[in-house]
């Protein structure tokens, strides 16, 4: 292990210490499960046992109960180069919750797994979070942080770049590279200017040459204006509609995907509507055609610069 | 391109089998028979492989943890230590010899202070084993420092991870894991050993080792009488050679 | 643990290195410059040099495609040829000398065929090349082979992919990407040459290779006078060793 | 390269030799680019042109304009060792091209990059294909696989199971690997069995314990159905509705994903239904609660067996 630099780590404000005999236990999953080649699966459970539990009997009891509990009790006798992914990462995971650790900390534990492999784990994983262990699940999917955790806490070069819950990080995005990652496809930097219309407060975001409408009650200055393609529609006439945000713009890229259709459309900045397949074909939709974006003010939303750029 | 390459191979390997080949074959099954029953051959031979595996047994004690910290650990003069210990495959062989002589002669307070033992280094034992052990610790070193560098160090941070002490990781996931390449790397110390003549020749001649028998006799009778004892030796050696690999050779290999 | 080891490693460091420091303490500086100064030593010393490095070279240009060979190719008696390229580690190497002498001596058709040709081998250069290179041999292809390996065979693919021969593939990708491991082998071909007495010395007592003075130093007139030589002998091939080292060091490692 | 046991491949009719330098070529982009390392940029991707292209000029002109066309003329200079992942890609996109291929065949080529990177490889991809020239793209990501291509063929163990262009996939998966494969929760196997009411023709389709209305006029037998989870309904008490398909069952697990929740639900089998995440917390959704799902029978594809079993 590269020793740290510098920091402490506390676990229920113990003092977490490097040699995991002794405090409280901080238990690793890596993505390649690097199960002890040499050993049996049984071997490789019962490893971090001996010098922990002195007894024979109670050893080999605690190894058959988490075998039961993973479902690998068929595998106790086999080497690990012999099982599939996810066959090694229940192992793995048996492995690591056999010293019974205040915290398992898991390195993309799905990354190295097929589909089929991936549920299973991820529901055994859902079901030792909710028998009370704490997770650290370090992964680059948005889907799997979202799928497993309570708390997120998105890191960009090394820094914390942004951390709350699954909803706050979806919802909030602090940055491109946060609202890249929860699959954001519009988010553009600019500057809120404030405006009264009667009763109604409105912002109007200025980003590029476009200038948008933002419900927002914000205070004015720089920030983001996050919006999601679901909520950009397309027509090809100038719409006649009550949303606020109408602009031409020219078709450059159109791509399929599992729901639907992202189509991107120049309007000076590039944003992207998601649409069905079944409009967009209605549509004609193709490269280089003229049509028109239009979102509610209150489909774009304004997320504060931290601090003044 | 491969029939040119195959071709120049195929000169390389004429070049190493054909004097070998010459030689067995210039050696009647009576010769060969004779020879092996040849007393002072005998006891030579015997001599030459109990001195070589008794100086890769006591040695491997101090090398193999060694070749460990090499493979893992970081220090100052990591680098100067790595030249050091490729050494003695530069250092011409009675060049080697001169130099534990130097050490090792009774005169001397290394050679004073085992004589006191009753170790007697020249002319002697302990001599030859520190002979052969000197040109040959490279090769157990290296080969264990590599198969050590190929284990994944994944494996021993688990095994920390999961409360095991440094020794017990080392004993339980480091050196199974390298196993293969310590058993290579002790048996070709061993067989660098057996084969040392220059070093052993100077520091002792006498018990005659039977590299060293092949010299005098090929001094003393000429080519003809060196030649079945070459034969017999080498016979042995290869036996040997061959059965200690193929032993190691049957432990899976982990990782490439 | 660290500490244990630590002990354990620097006894065989010690082991190395204190034979090695005490001879060169032995020798006083004057001594040194008067042996460095005696025209048979350096004129031995050049011997050494390069033949050796001849060896090394005329010897390379069939040893780096068998390597490649070794790496790439597959082919029935692979095992076989792999064994093969290391039995000079393991034979021992007076009896290396008398297998050599046994083909290249005068009176067989291998000696007769180069003797018509002028080439010498029994007490000629062509006879210490020849014993150098059989010994060392193993090292240079051993390192290449090793090299080649270590090269992802997708850079031969993609060069294949793209339209490359066979031998623009192997001239333009993997020989530069096997370089270090190439250069390296070569260095230690060249330093193992350097250093074989045992072979040499059975096939070519004259001319004198330092090894061989050294030995003859030692026989005619004791440790004394052995030493000097084997100081300045010793240093030069260091000096040697480290330039081409600390050279082929500098290319940068592509793959680990 | 492994040399294929047997097969021939044929480029518009002409043999493809395995010497490239003859015959329509076929260049490869590996998921790891495989660029050579001891070479310049520029180096790299003049590579495949030495004895094709004579002239030293000509070759030159291509390398620029190459390098023109993927952005990576600032990098020539450089050593593949100092790249980013995605400037990796294209220059080996660019090693390719310089050969100008018949055919491009990609394994994995976004695999291997950060969520940027794969942006702009694969609209350069998307650019090239519309340029005329055929890509065979190997991949495991299905919404890669729908992105970029026109046709799709699915493989299970070595073996195509399925192609077709990307619709035909998605809407008729004929296995249920295929299925989990483009993200369809729910597929089952079973028996169609024809039934007849008034005018209308409805299939009943019996799979483990439950019985569904099937909107189908395929002939009775065994096959397939498959239901999208955003088809499937919620509610807490039985519901008043057109729909067919009515179920009780208990929620056994409940995953937040990228667009919503999907509740799993034992109805016999398990059904998963897609709801919004405001609706989970409306209705006080939870592990172990009893819900009726329902989806109409028109939300049931059936997928006849390729072969009676």
């Amino acid at each position: 292990m590269t020793p740290p630099d510098s920091g402490e780590i506390f676990v229920d404000g113990i003092r977490h210490e490097s040699n995991a005999a002794k405090g409280p236990q901080i238990s690793i999953v890596y993505q390649d499960q690097a199960l002890f080649p040499h050993m049996t699966v049984w071997q490789n459970i019962e490893y971090g046992l001996h010098g922990r539990v002195k007894a024979k009997p109670e050893r080999s009891a605690r190894v058959r109960a988490l075998a039961r509990e993973l479902q690998i009790e068929q595998l106790l006798g086999r080497k690990p180069g012999t099982l599939s992914g996810g066959e090694s990462q229940r192992v793995a995971l048996a492995r690591a919750l056999a010293v019974r650790p205040k915290i398992l900390m898991l390195d993309e534990p799905l990354s190295s797994l097929d589909i089929r492999a991936r549920a299973g784990i991820r529901s055994i994983l859902r079901e030792l979070n909710r028998s009370g262990i704490t997770m650290i699940h370090v992964t680059h999917d948005y889907e799997e942080a979202i799928s497993l955790a309570s708390r997120i806490a998105v890191m960009e070069r090394g820094t914390i770049v942004q951390s709350g819950n699954p909803r706050e990080i979806f919802m909030c995005p602090k940055s491109e590279f946060v609202a890249r990652f929860t699959g954001i496809k519009n988010f553009y930097e600019g500057s809120l200017v404030r405006t009264k219309h009667g009763a109604a407060t409105t912002g109007t975001f200025l980003t590029g040459p476009l200038t948008m409408s933002v419900a927002v009650d914000a205070r004015p200055g720089n920030g983001f204006i996050a919006i999601r393609s679901e909520d950009v529609t397309l027509s090809l006439a100038k719409p006649e509609s009550s949303a606020r945000n109408i602009f031409e713009g020219t078709i450059v890229d159109i791509i399929p995907t599992g729901n639907g259709v992202e189509i991107a459309i120049d309007t000076g900045i590039d944003i992207v509507a998601r649409v069905t397949g079944q409009s967009c074909s209605e549509m004609n939709l193709e490269c280089g055609k003229k049509v028109w974006v239009q979102f509610k003010a209150t489909a774009a939303r304004f997320i504060p610069a931290a601090s003044p750029p | 391109m491969f029939l040119v390459f195959s071709l120049l191979g195929g000169v390389v390997l004429l070049f190493i089998i054909a004097p070998l080949a010459a030689m067995f074959l210039q050696v009647s099954p009576g010769v060969f028979a004779e020879t092996a029953a040849d007393k002072e051959v005998r006891g030579s031979i015997m001599l030459t492989l109990w001195t070589s595996m008794a100086a890769t047994a006591v040695f491997a004690i101090a090398a193999v943890p060694l070749a460990y910290l090499l493979a893992r650990a970081q220090f100052p003069l990591k680098r100067f230590v790595n030249g050091t210990i490729d050494l003695p495959i530069v250092i011409p062989h009675s060049a080697a010899g001169i130099a534990l002589l130097g050490v090792f002669s009774r005169d001397t307070i290394a050679g004073k202070a085992f004589g006191a033992l009753g170790i007697e280094f020249v002319g002697g034992y302990a001599g030859i084993m520190a002979a052969m052990a000197f040109v040959s610790l490279p090769f157990l070193i290296n080969a264990s420092r590599d198969g050590f560098a190929a284990v994944p160090q994944r494996y021993e941070n688990v095994a920390r991870n999961l409360g095991a002490s440094p020794i017990r990781t080392f004993f339980t996931i480091s050196v199974p894991l390298a196993s293969r390449s310590i058993v290579s790397g002790l048996v070709l110390m061993f067989a660098r050993g057996m084969s040392e003549f220059g070093a052993v020749i100077i520091i002792a001649y006498h018990p005659m080792i039977t590299p060293v028998l092949i010299f005098e006799r090929f001094g003393a009778f000429g080519l003809k009488y060196a030649r079945p004892v070459s034969v017999v030796f080498i016979s042995v050696c290869l036996v040997f050679f061959i059965v200690l690999r193929s032993i190691s050779g049957e432990k899976r290999k982990f990782f490439q």
